[in-house]
């Protein structure tokens, strides 16, 4: 048993606090902002220029100079504000978002993340996950346990290049949250049925 | 001393090949569609240096100048999304030097506003950190330098005849601090205003940055993925 | 979670002797009169260290707490015109660090936004560069570092509940920067508003930056040289 | 004879080309804003956050927020703008604007400036001055010849601390406009019945 996306995105809330700040990286992690529910006063932070991401726009209130850092369509809050990036990413250096939430290649119990590139594969880019994992309050990293050659994606040591040394605080696969703690991973909770020896986390 | 122009040709005008050029917007959002447009008709121009944090997404934008090789040299931050970077790269055709977005911000803003360069933990233990200088302050920083360009191509919501602009939502992103870094700062409008039309607490980017303005046509402005709540 | 607070005197609360303060404003313009009338009434806070342009000017704003002895410590640019910092400083009651207008203001931004020290031309070859680092980019620069502090003090035109914040005229000046340097910052404001009605766009500062709001009363606005065209 | 404060601002002026933008400084300086005539298209910025200052306010149009460095009610002209005092500085440090126009203290033939302190007697403290002398593409320095003990304020080398090394490009004095060349100073033009001989200028 594994959780899926959506319950894996709980799980990513469920750490959040009330009113707290919140970058949401691409991919995995965008499910998030629907899934938020409303009492949670929560702003999130888009770093292309926006604080107060609401969710998605009505068919007809579609803004094509209004998207994300995933460029896609969204609506924005009462409250919102749009800045150039440089004020944004000095939001993200400055360390006043509470939280970012990023997926990964690979973390290690070290606390590093690769997420960004694969020598002589894929390159990506790193977008602005450099500056997150070093500038949010708390990094937790949301993506599945093991990749498509069944590796565990907890790591003893990043093989791959690092996005972030030593900057991990959590981590959120479909078969559990987990925390680097320099020697493995602490195990704080598994998904209904898994069983911690088939996880292969580092010794 | 007018800063209007008639169109993007001939605000353009003396771009050389080599040289580097700053091109605002994130993805397709905010991008200066008639600059792109009137680049890749100049095909003389090669050799260009683009500074840009998508350089095109989707084949769209910047790709036209890419599918022209135009383009030998390209800075930013992210080529997911952006096939025909990712192959000209590999290929070895474009030499890409990616920079982490906060810090490729600042490193413009910073050309732009006369600091030479600055000391940040973004990137420190990477790849990006090779040949830096550290120090260490509340934690290990690696010092960036000020990015600097011939000229910049933004797109504005409104613009008066000074260069005062206005962006609309998050089409402002990397243009004002492109606007400020450049030697020469090219703007396309969608609205060329009067004078005094922007109120003065509003201004966005003051026009002592701006060289020329002219206004724009033909906007496409492309949605790279629409998501609605009614899907 | 609000951050809307009765007045100043509750949303000063926490202050403490011996703490580091920014408080906004040029001379008199933008000042935070009613945060420091309350600080000025807290005559037990004292040893303060203020971070601000001038330490108020010609016998008001925070020379009410020069006045007080409550200030031990001032950075700023400029003390011309405020006799009583000029006498505490030659006495030696307050030290004084004189900082050049651009990179105090560069400073306070670098703290709010991560950036931990920057390297700039200004003060070259004058006292303000002893002791500090030099570095040769197209010419030779010095290193600055973040100004931090714990506190900000800053007025606003306009704030909604979540601290957008909006400045009229030339008072704006040192303020955002404070606002975001500061880990708790305190907003005074003429006119509080509610969410949405400072249009996104034209918010002069995001609320993230702002921890205290309060509803200010009685304001002065003092002219210091008022000078007008029919004289 | 002597040039007297309208004189002199109208050399000053007379330096200035057709759309330039301008910081003028505070004491002698601040005359210059009224003498330039419409035609030239001049932009005034002041430091404290505003591009396009017109002038002075009618009566019923004073604002107290609306002032220049020198802390003095201003009017502004259509399509001025607003900003902070980063951004203002920022526009001077990165070269933006064409000419500063400073008050002095002393100025000497290697174009170094003091004009921010007489240690043991009087401290103003540099203000923007520094910033300004290191930005301006051009720095004309506008101040009496000699100070009130008759000596000349040109001089070989400055003794007092320095605002600036090798930032100045001319000087306006009551006496005439000045160049310093390293050597000495190039005279560029002299009031009328003004003897150079008189002027003491270094050898």
């Amino acid at each position: 048993m594994s959780w899926n996306k959506n319950q894996m995105a709980d799980e990513v809330i469920s750490l959040f606090s009330n009113s707290c700040s919140v970058n949401l990286g691409i991919g995995l992690p965008t499910i998030i902002a629907e899934r938020i529910p409303k009492t949670l006063d929560i702003i999130i932070h888009s770093e292309n220029g926006v604080l107060g991401v609401e969710g998605r726009p009505a068919k007809d209130e579609v803004s094509p100079t209004l998207i994300n850092a995933g460029k896609e369509t969204i609506s924005i809050a009462k409250g919102a504000s749009f800045f150039d990036s440089a004020l944004s990413f000095g939001m993200i250096r400055g360390g006043h978002l509470d939280f970012c939430v990023l997926g990964g290649m690979e973390v290690d119990t070290k606390g590093n993340l690769a997420n960004w590139m694969i020598p002589g594969k894929k390159v990506t880019g790193m977008g602005g996950a450099m500056d997150l994992v070093n500038g949010a309050k708390e990094v937790i990293i949301m993506m599945t346990h093991f990749n498509k050659a069944g590796e565990s994606k907890l790591k003893k040591l990043c093989e791959l290049p690092l996005t972030g040394l030593s900057v991990v605080h959590k981590v959120v696969t479909d078969k559990g949250l987990f925390t680097p703690n320099g020697k493995t991973f602490d195990v704080i909770k598994l998904a209904p049925g898994v069983v911690e020896q088939d996880l292969k986390l580092p010794l | 001393m007018t800063k209007i122009f008639k169109d993007a040709q001939s605000a353009i005008f003396d771009i050389k090949s080599g040289q580097t050029l700053m091109s605002g917007g994130f993805g397709l959002c905010g991008i200066a569609e008639n600059c792109i447009d009137a680049l890749a008709q100049r095909k003389d121009l090669t050799e260009l240096a683009i500074i840009s944090n998508n350089i095109g997404n989707s084949g769209r934008g910047l790709v036209k100048l890419l599918k022209n090789h135009q383009i030998s040299k390209a800075y930013c931050s992210y080529v997911g999304g952006n096939p025909d970077l990712e192959e000209q790269m590999l290929r070895g055709e474009v030499e890409v030097e990616l920079i982490p977005q906060g810090t490729f911000s600042e490193r413009i803003r910073a050309a732009g506003l006369g600091i030479r360069a600055f000391y940040t933990p973004t990137g420190v233990g990477t790849l990006i950190a090779e040949g830096k200088e550290v120090k260490t302050f509340d934690r290990p920083c690696i010092l960036e330098e000020a990015l600097h360009a011939d000229f910049a191509i933004i797109k504005a919501q409104k613009s008066d005849t000074f260069g005062n602009l206005w962006f609309k939502e998050t089409a402002r992103n990397f243009s004002p601090l492109m606007a400020m870094a450049a030697k020469v700062t090219i703007v396309e409008v969608e609205e060329l205003v009067e004078l005094g039309e922007i109120p003065a607490e509003d201004v966005h980017l003051p026009g002592i940055f701006v060289q020329r303005i002219f206004q724009g046509q033909n906007y496409k402005n492309e949605i790279e993925y629409l998501v609605t709540k009614d899907q």
